[in-house]
């Protein structure tokens, strides 16, 4: 029961931590003006009127970026309980990991090579 | 303590919305995410099995673990091969992308 | 102070129990206390430090910087919170009303959130997780969820931009972060922030790797958007950001959750790197612990408040090719090498013993410390030869271009 | 039937999580709303996982699915342009969809509550033992010869494999 405790805590913490942005935005609701009007809603772009869609073409860059990232972050799905657990393992969970590593290295390397790293 | 079958019924239920999302949406990206539902579906049945009845024996939360490579695995694939097609024919709608189809 | 509070609250919930309340009620009230002053802690410190902020960059800039309000200007803070309190709130033509007003809310929750997993005296931690690590970096990685989401509901290009450039920065520099977490958990064999903590009574991590430190510090500075990184609001190719059209106090909560984060991360750091609390008489007196990572904390803090104000901004392609080219091979390696030595020392007998002891740490930290220094080494000569032969190169193309164009026009490339 | 105390509230609670971002996601038309939706239902999960005393995989479904795979699914919407395809986000078998995912989960909740009618074994109520795997006895398994180490490797083989495809497929190299 003890580990549930522990993360009662962390759902207390949870359900305080919206209310404290929240207190000072409902607060400065009563106490600021509200006198809307279309010029100032208008979307901000320096003074220019804005000019066709928000939805401009965004670079497969971007796209490139999160997914090495995804490839990385999932990896420490595995890599964490090793390392938690390094201190009771022998060579053979050394190479293992050793091994693991390598392999997701090699992909950051074939990224590299085929440059799909630039930022363009 | 609340009962295995009530995890299960929930796993169930989000297995179910899951398979509508993939058969009714039109839009890749949604059904993509429809099978992120039902993948998820999989791991709560997975770790309240594991632990239910075997909470010593690993093989619960390795298989979960194995689950989110494929997930994200799918996801990366999945979503690149989304985004070659809208360059290819600038549409998302699956029943737009019928090349293959005889 | 927080000690007594917190020793107040584990009296507070048996005196309840023992005066016939329901236990869970007591526990439920008890804990409610205790979060509401873990994360009081960070809100009362920011308004302090964004004056010492602004005081730290005046005299760096030769000003005298906030000094109207209250003695020395303490109470600038204070006076620019009330000032948001009563602005007028725009929401912009087309915005998504709900997730527009919902971004700057998750912005500060996350950065709070952390604060529930740090350690501040051998004795009192908000709540200490067994995956406490895991817990900060998952947390963090809703920050990426928050600027998107202000990004997209602004409907304004400008935001839009800012909030794809920012994400690619945040997920980026994720990746070493979390690579040279690895360390301190391969070295307690825990991913218990505690636990961490505890195991440094020997010998601070930093000193181990000394490399782990440097890459979780300088991916820290891109996380937080801090100067060199702070492309996040690069005013004059971006305007300002994913929170262009944000106003009055909404504005106000993405500033104070960027502070936060800022002094939170320096907080982690000292947990993680600098032994947390751990200073002399500090397991006959707890409290002192506090105090100890205040210190701490606060060298770290400097430490990024003297980058921000001295360091130019870097260019977005230089930002991206300095983690994927540098930070992610070099992390790679610093794992590798750390979880050979760490195996090499263990076959060997040289593995301390004894945590908390400074004599058998000594050969494993001998040992893991002249691996990040051959690493170093290695590192900087690399980078001599490369920038060598791109001078070469320079020369060689300046000269080929003299030769074919004697007015001297610059060599396009 | 269910007690109420903290555990359940919390089970409650997630459920609604779980299932309102999932029916979200299948309904709603904005594929942004839809990531976010897609968020909460996943955070819910994260939620059971606590529940379950499997905090290490709480910590990683957060950080995979909401830090990683729903960042991802929303960069692939906003280069897709799909949004703006509004207009008849369902085809035309939604109803037999519809049938075919309330058949379905009326069969399994079949399935799953008719063998625990009435029953009290162990598949129905309390687990077998309260002492639990902990995050060092995974690690201890991944890389154990005679336990899960061959696909501990195949799972980096397969991320290496998942990377080089997307990147070869959504480069355009023109």
């Amino acid at each position: 029961m003890q580990l549930l405790n522990e993360w009662a805590f962390i759902g207390v913490f949870f359900a305080i931590a919206w209310v404290f942005p929240l207190l000072p935005i409902a607060g400065s609701w009563f106490l600021r003006p509200h006198k809307p009007n279309a010029i100032k809603q208008q979307t901000y772009e320096c003074g220019v009127e804005t000019v066709g869609d928000t939805w401009v073409q965004f670079k497969v860059q971007y796209y490139i970026y999160a997914l090495v990232f995804l490839v990385f972050d999932v990896e420490m799905v595995f890599l964490f309980p090793w390392a938690v657990a390094y201190k009771q393992l022998d060579w053979f969970a050394f190479g293992a990991g050793f091994l693991f590593i390598f392999l997701l290295a090699d992909a950051l390397i074939y990224a590299w090579r085929k440059n799909a790293l630039e930022w363009i | 303590m609340i009962a295995l079958w009530m995890y299960l019924l929930v796993a169930a239920a989000l297995f179910c919305i899951g398979i509508y999302g993939v058969l009714s949406r039109r839009n890749a990206v949604s059904i993509l995410m429809s099978i992120e539902l039902m993948l998820n579906a999989v791991n709560i049945n997975l770790v309240a099995f594991w632990r239910y009845l075997t909470p010593q024996n690993m093989g619960g939360q390795a298989f979960t673990a194995f689950v989110f490579v494929i997930a994200a695995a799918e996801a990366a694939v999945g979503l690149a091969i989304i985004i070659s097609v809208y360059r290819n024919r600038k549409s998302v709608i699956v029943e737009d992308v019928n090349l293959l189809k005889w | 102070m927080e000690q007594q509070c917190r020793d107040l609250i584990n009296t507070l919930a048996a005196c309840m129990v023992a005066g016939g309340t329901d236990p869970n009620l007591a526990n439920l009230l008890s804990a409610l206390l205790g979060v509401v002053l873990v994360a009081t802690l960070p809100l009362v410190t920011v308004i302090l430090l964004i004056w010492v902020e602004r005081k730290f960059a005046a005299r760096i800039q030769d000003r005298l910087g906030p000094n109207r309000v209250g003695p020395f200007g303490l109470l600038q803070s204070v006076a620019d919170a009330l000032k948001m309190l009563t602005k007028e709130d725009i929401t912009p033509a087309g915005a998504d009303r709900f997730i527009f007003n919902l971004a700057p809310i998750i912005a500060f929750a996350v950065v709070v959130l952390i604060w529930a997993v740090i350690p501040f005296t051998p004795l009192h931690v908000g709540s200490d997780l067994s995956v406490g690590i895991l817990y900060f970096v998952g947390v963090g990685s809703i920050g990426a969820v928050k600027v998107m989401v202000a990004g997209w509901s602004s409907n304004n290009k400008y935001a839009l931009l800012g909030a794809f450039r920012t994400i690619a920065q945040l997920v980026s520099y994720e990746v070493p972060m979390i690579l040279a977490l690895l360390i301190p958990v391969m070295m307690a064999g825990s991913m218990s922030m505690q636990d961490i903590t505890r195991a440094q009574g020997g010998m601070w991590y930093i000193f181990a790797s000394p490399l782990a430190f440097l890459i979780f510090f300088i991916s820290n500075l891109a996380e937080t958007g801090r100067a060199p990184f702070d492309l996040i609001e690069a005013e004059s190719e971006l305007v300002a950001g994913y929170n262009i059209e944000y106003s009055g106090f909404k504005f106000g909560m993405f500033m104070a959750g960027e502070f936060m984060h800022v002094f939170t991360v320096a907080v982690l750091t000292a947990v993680l790197f600098l032994g947390g609390w751990w200073g002399p008489g500090v397991e006959q007196i707890p409290a002192l612990g506090f105090v100890y990572l205040g210190l701490k904390t606060m060298a770290v803090y400097f430490a990024m408040l003297l980058i921000r104000n001295t360091v130019p901004r870097f260019r977005i392609d230089q930002v991206m090719n300095f983690n994927w080219k540098f930070m992610v091979p070099l992390s790679i390696v610093v794992v590798l090498v750390q979880a050979f030595l760490m195996r090499i020392t263990t076959s060997l007998g040289l593995a301390p013993n004894e945590a908390g002891d400074f004599v058998s740490n000594l050969p494993q930290t001998i040992v893991l410390l002249l691996g990040n220094l051959a690493i170093i080494a290695v590192v900087l000569n690399m980078i001599r030869n490369r920038g060598r032969q791109q001078r070469l190169a320079d020369e060689a193309a300046a000269a080929h271009s003299d030769l074919a164009h004697p007015a001297g026009a610059p060599a396009g490339d | 039937m269910i007690t109420i105390n903290a555990q359940s509230i919390a089970f409650i609670l997630f459920s609604l999580f779980i299932l309102g971002g999932g029916l979200g996601v299948v309904t709603t038309r904005n594929l942004i709303h839809g990531a976010l939706y897609l968020i909460l239902s996943l955070f819910g999960v994260a939620g059971f996982f606590v529940l379950l005393s499997a905090p290490f995989l709480a910590a990683v479904q957060v950080l995979v699915y909401i830090g990683a795979i729903a960042i991802l699914i929303i960069f692939a919407v906003m280069l897709t342009r799909s949004m703006t395809s509004l207009t008849e986000a369902f085809n035309r078998q939604w109803w037999l969809a519809g049938l075919v995912g309330g058949l379905l989960f009326i069969f399994l909740a079949a399935g799953i509550i008719l063998p625990v009618w009435g029953a009290s074994s162990a598949y129905a109520g309390q687990p077998v033992s309260d002492v639990v795997a902990t995050t060092t006895d995974l690690g201890i398994a991944l890389v154990d010869g005679n336990q899960y180490v061959l696909p501990f490797e195949v799972a980096s083989l397969l991320l290496t494999a998942a990377m080089i495809g997307a990147i070869v497929i959504a480069r355009d190299d023109e």
